[in-house]
């Protein structure tokens, strides 16, 4: 039979029918403030670690708001706490929580062994 | 004097077809096949070539980028400012190539293999596709009856009432030699034959470059080819 | 003279015609295009020819035979290289010229009407004849290069359309002569059929399709006065994922069948009895990315083993008018089978004739048809 | 002097009504002429107005009442078709030529809803659960909540910005302007109706010009938990359940975003009123380069037209709400006293 695997490609196509909300309403709950985001990207901007690398913080909310998991777990390393994101929102969200929120609930899962479901 | 990109890319006339004005608003990736699959976004496309930066014109001629989209031309007919992001990549391809940077990219280092067989097919056959080239092994997708059609084309092509490499009218009708020569003179007066020497020439470099080379030193294209082939 | 008038005057009215028409607001459920009613100057499609050459010939076979129309199939024509052209690979200057040239024989020959059989000659030709009304000196260079080339000269047609445009405009002609109706023979209900229109075919210049490029009416026109009924699914409109260059390089042909599968998925559920496509380069690869994916995946879209049928506006044009599935339509061509869908309209055919030669010369048989060999497990 | 005068004001919608009696409040004769059998035009099909939530039929009532007490003359069912200068004064008429003189005139005849079915990609006309912002509103009207064409509540809806607004596609490059703000009011009201209800607005740029109309977003984000994607819609198609597949970009991540919904309500912008070609005919009013009636001067005169002594006000105009329609309508009303009291042209026009 043909070797047909040359012809697998993975969707781009952000689902929102399968979208693993999980991550973001544990956020919310803590940090409710989040939800007046409004992507201006200020946070990028003034972001210590985004002058470094090219983590981009305005990203990090986008990517919560998508439930992509997987992606969050690797970018969130790169942040280094300084909070200047913070004092620049024009929404008054305390991203630098937002970011510790995520990574808590991220080691947790680790923890927690619940990784397989979480699609990390 | 160098001409800017920018200023090459809007010689093109199909440039200004391409692109009026972007907003910005992202109707075209939404429902770009190629954007699926692909990392692409014709939106940032047109908001590259619309900003005129040259670096990031010359970046983008280099890059896999411009050699994703799937020429559906979808985005044509949704755009609200009648824009066409599909025509705007037919004009940083044409200019990838002329300046080389094609070669840079594996997606764009492709332009070498299709040259060598569709290309050579239109002066061969005077068509784009030909039995005899449709090879079962490399088109494995195409299934059991084409693999039949293909090892039985004279009596399948017959039976149907085709006129395989016949003369006369009809389907799959062999082109004739005069007809073929008017096809070369063609792409001879119209840089046709400038753009497949064009192709032609900077992948010999690259193959250079990466070296695939011959016991003289030159370019090895059997290699090149084969290495295109298997690039991934 | 009057092609003097037009060179002079086309450019600033084009430009004008084109503000104006910005500012139209045009219904395109009611908008009808120009189709030509006779004397037509066939033009073969290099994919068609080369998969269902059957189809080409019935076509031209159903304008002589069925509707008495003149159409000349002329040797002297070739590729219009379109599919080097959206392969980047041939220059935009080149494919003009070549497209010149196909109107230089049309002239000789004492037409004025293209019937094109291609998706991407058709789009490939309004793309450069829209170029010429806007840019008249990309009119002139296509004419000087044809010159210097061949000797020869050139006019614009005065109609360009599509072989499913022609079918379109006399499917009612050709349900008064046709045997057969898109009925299903056992149980009377109308068979379901879904459309796929190449991508070329309208949505570059929605005024050059019937209806439009979102519910173009071209195909649906066809299976609604044949007694069918249309099906209506999410991504009807989508590609069918050929993307030129990706298909042309094996490395990249998941861009094709991951497109294609996308289209299977939105219209399994609907679970049409055939896939009426009129494009030659769709139509092919609806059929064999079935196939495909079957191998790939142990499941067809279309239940069992065979897959949903894919058939051209030729083809079934000349199936309800009773053409013959093997020696006419060369249907044995597909690599799914088209058995169950003759099987429910009631077409005769003899199924040993399938696989024969002329003449019923015995010339060996695939080693299976349908998407997954009913003999060996996938 | 100027009691005497006799003033024809074309549009029984808020903009006729107000500036009818304002310049009745101040003596003048004023005739209203409406189209329709009853006055208060589009608002009369509108429930609730942004940016309080406040009742459309409190404000026309408010309205009708004021034009009544007012002394206004009002004529119904007759739409007029043609304007003319006859010595010196204004000739009304409609296609029974009934004829209204009058020495000056306000056109005040609103806009047209654009028609979402011209957006064939978004299956409005097609597709039961594909709704405009104004069936929104007459549903909320009528049953109190939103509700899909199966009648059961939906589960997630989307909210589409720029129908027929900024898209050279339909010929309309312009902003309709209350657009957005609908749009959150509206998602805002989903919200309260059906809390467990998803809502997502899928926008380009959020105008939100008004003073109160952020406050408005903040809050639709903070208490009422609407999400806001950038990126426009490119498709709806129907579902064999008869939900909706949507396809745009999230463009801040650059990729494409599907998801499915039970509905899409269609932000339909203003298109000019489709009296005002007919208007212009025989006088020297023009329209401007969007079709709504052209302004001597956008600035300082925005409520005369380039025919002296016809003004216009509202929507006519350009796309507007509700709260500046009524400004512009009292502007034109004093517009149309200074044109009594003055006659020189002050260099505006």
């Amino acid at each position: 039979m043909d070797d047909f695997s040359y012809l697998k490609l993975a969707s781009r196509q952000i689902d929102f029918d399968n979208f693993d909300d999980r991550l973001l309403m544990y956020v919310l709950e803590y940090e409710p403030s989040f939800l007046t985001c409004i992507s201006c990207g200020g946070c990028t901007a003034t972001c210590s670690a985004g002058n470094l690398t090219n983590f981009n913080v305005r990203k990090i909310g986008l990517w919560l708001r998508r439930g992509e998991t997987g992606k969050l777990s690797e970018e969130i390393e790169k942040c280094m706490f300084c909070g200047k994101c913070t004092l620049v929102c024009p929404r008054d969200i305390n991203i630098r929580n937002v970011i510790l929120l995520i990574k808590k609930r991220i080691s947790m899962l680790k923890t927690e062994n619940e990784k397989a479901s979480w699609k990390i | 004097m160098v001409v800017k990109l920018y200023a090459q890319l809007k010689e093109d006339v199909r440039l200004a077809e391409g692109l009026q004005a972007c907003m910005n608003c992202g109707i075209c990736t939404a429902i770009c096949p190629a954007a699926e699959y692909y990392e692409y976004d014709p939106r940032s496309i047109a908001i590259t070539v619309q900003s005129g930066n040259e670096e990031k014109i010359a970046a983008l001629l280099k890059s896999d980028t411009i050699w994703y989209c799937g020429q559906c031309m979808s985005c044509k007919t949704r755009c609200p400012r009648n824009n066409c992001p599909g025509l705007i990549i037919s004009v940083l391809r044409k200019l990838s190539q002329e300046t080389g940077a094609f070669t840079e990219s594996r997606m764009g280092r492709q332009q070498y293999l299709i040259m060598k067989t569709i290309g050579a097919n239109i002066l061969r056959f005077g068509y784009c596709v030909h039995p005899t080239v449709l090879k079962p092994e490399n088109h494995p997708e195409q299934g059991p009856v084409w693999k039949w059609v293909f090892e039985n084309k004279h009596d399948v092509y017959d039976s149907v009432g085709a006129n395989l490499d016949g003369d006369g009218p009809g389907a799959m009708r062999k082109i004739a030699e005069t007809d073929l020569s008017e096809l070369l003179k063609i792409f001879k007066v119209s840089n046709g034959i400038k753009l497949y020497e064009t192709i032609e020439h900077f992948s010999q470099i690259k193959a250079v470059k990466m070296g695939l080379v011959d016991q003289n030193g030159g370019a090895d294209m059997e290699k090149y080819t084969q290495y295109l082939l298997q690039e991934v | 003279m009057a092609e003097q008038i037009w060179k002079n005057t086309r450019s600033i009215y084009y430009r004008k015609f084109k503000m104006e028409e910005s500012k139209t607001k045009i219904k395109w459920s009611e908008y009808n295009k120009e189709i030509a009613d006779d004397h037509f100057f066939y033009l073969r499609s290099c994919i068609r020819q080369n998969f269902n050459p059957g189809a080409e010939k019935v076509f031209l076979s159903i304008l002589q035979k069925n509707l008495n129309k003149d159409i000349f199939d002329d040797p002297h024509h070739t590729t219009c290289s379109g599919i080097g052209y959206h392969s980047d690979i041939v220059p935009f200057e080149t494919f003009q010229t070549m497209v010149a040239r196909q109107f230089s024989l049309m002239g000789e020959r004492g037409y004025k009407n293209c019937a094109v059989s291609c998706i991407t000659s058709f789009g490939g030709y309004n793309e450069v004849l829209s170029t010429w009304k806007d840019y008249p000196e990309e009119l002139a260079k296509a004419r000087e290069n044809l010159r210097k080339a061949t000797g020869r000269e050139f006019e614009i047609p005065e109609n360009l359309s599509h072989a499913c445009d022609i079918i379109y405009k006399f499917r009612n002609e050709i349900a008064r002569q046709s045997g057969y109706r898109l009925i299903n023979r056992e149980t009377g209900e109308p068979l379901k059929v879904v459309d796929h229109i190449g991508c070329h075919y309208a949505k570059i210049f929605p005024e050059k399709g019937v209806g439009g490029s979102e519910y173009s009416r071209v195909l649906t026109g066809m299976i609604e006065a044949w007694g069918g009924q249309t099906v209506d699914y999410p991504e009807r409109r989508h590609c069918c994922g050929f993307g030129f260059r990706h298909y042309l390089v094996k490395n990249n042909r998941g861009y094709s069948i991951s497109n294609s599968r996308k289209k299977f998925v939105s219209m399994e559920p609907y679970r049409p009895d055939a896939i009426l496509t009129n494009c030659p380069g769709c139509n092919m690869f609806l059929d064999r990315w079935q196939y495909t994916l079957a191998q790939m995946e142990g499941k067809t879209y279309g239940g069992g083993t065979n897959g949903i049928p894919v058939l051209s506006h030729e083809e079934l044009a000349g199936l309800v008018l009773g053409y013959d599935p093997w020696k006419d339509l060369g249907l044995q061509m597909h690599q799914v089978d088209v058995e169950p869908l003759l099987k429910k309209i009631g077409v005769a055919y003899d199924p040993k004739q399938k696989f024969a030669g002329k003449n019923g010369k015995y010339i060996n048989k695939p080693l299976f048809t349908g998407c997954i060999n009913q003999n060996i497990p996938v | 002097m100027i009691k005497n005068k006799h003033v024809a004001v074309i549009g029984g919608g808020i903009a006729g009504m107000e500036t009818a009696s304002v310049l009745s409040n101040q003596g003048l004769k004023v005739t209203l002429i409406e189209k329709q059998p009853v006055t208060g035009g589009k608002l009369n099909d509108w429930d609730q107005l942004f940016p309080d939530f406040s009742s459309s039929e409190t404000l026309v009532t408010r309205q009708n009442s004021k034009t009544s007490h007012s002394g206004v003359n009002v004529v119904y069912n007759t739409e007029i078709n043609r304007i003319e200068k006859i010595n010196g004064r204004f000739e009304l008429s409609d296609e029974r030529d009934v004829k209204i003189f009058a020495d000056a005139v306000v056109v005040a005849s609103g806009f047209r809803v654009f028609d979402a079915t011209l957006k064939e990609e978004y299956g409005y006309g097609l597709f039961g659960n594909v709704i405009t912002s104004v069936d929104f509103e007459r549903q909320m009207k009528k049953y109190g909540k939103l509700l899909t064409a199966q009648g059961t509540e939906p589960k997630r809806v989307a909210i589409i910005h720029c129908v027929g607004s900024r898209d050279a596609k339909v010929g309309n490059t312009y902003c309709s302007k209350v657009c957005c703000i609908t749009g959150i009011k509206q998602a805002i009201e989903i919200n309260q109706k059906l809390p467990d209800c998803e809502v997502f607005c899928f926008y380009m740029d959020l105008r939100l010009y008004g003073s109160k109309f952020d406050t408005l977003y903040l809050t639709a984000q903070k208490q009422h938990k609407i999400q806001f994607i950038r990126g426009r819609l490119s498709e709806a198609a129907e579902k064999p359940d008869k939900s909706l597949q949507i396809k745009a970009e999230d463009t801040l991540q650059g990729r494409p975003l599907r998801m499915n919904v039970d509905m899409i309500i269609l932000l339909v912008g203003m298109e000019p009123g489709p009296s005002n070609s007919r208007l212009i005919q025989n006088n020297k009013m023009a329209l401007d380069e969007n079709g709504f009636l052209k302004s001597a001067n956008i600035h300082d005169a925005r409520n005369c037209t380039t025919q002296e002594g016809i003004f216009m006000a509202g929507t006519a105009i350009c796309p507007m709400p509700v709260n500046e329609t009524l400004e512009n309508a009292r502007s034109a009303a004093t517009e149309v006293i200074h044109f009594f009291e003055n006659k020189k042209n002050d260099g505006r026009f």
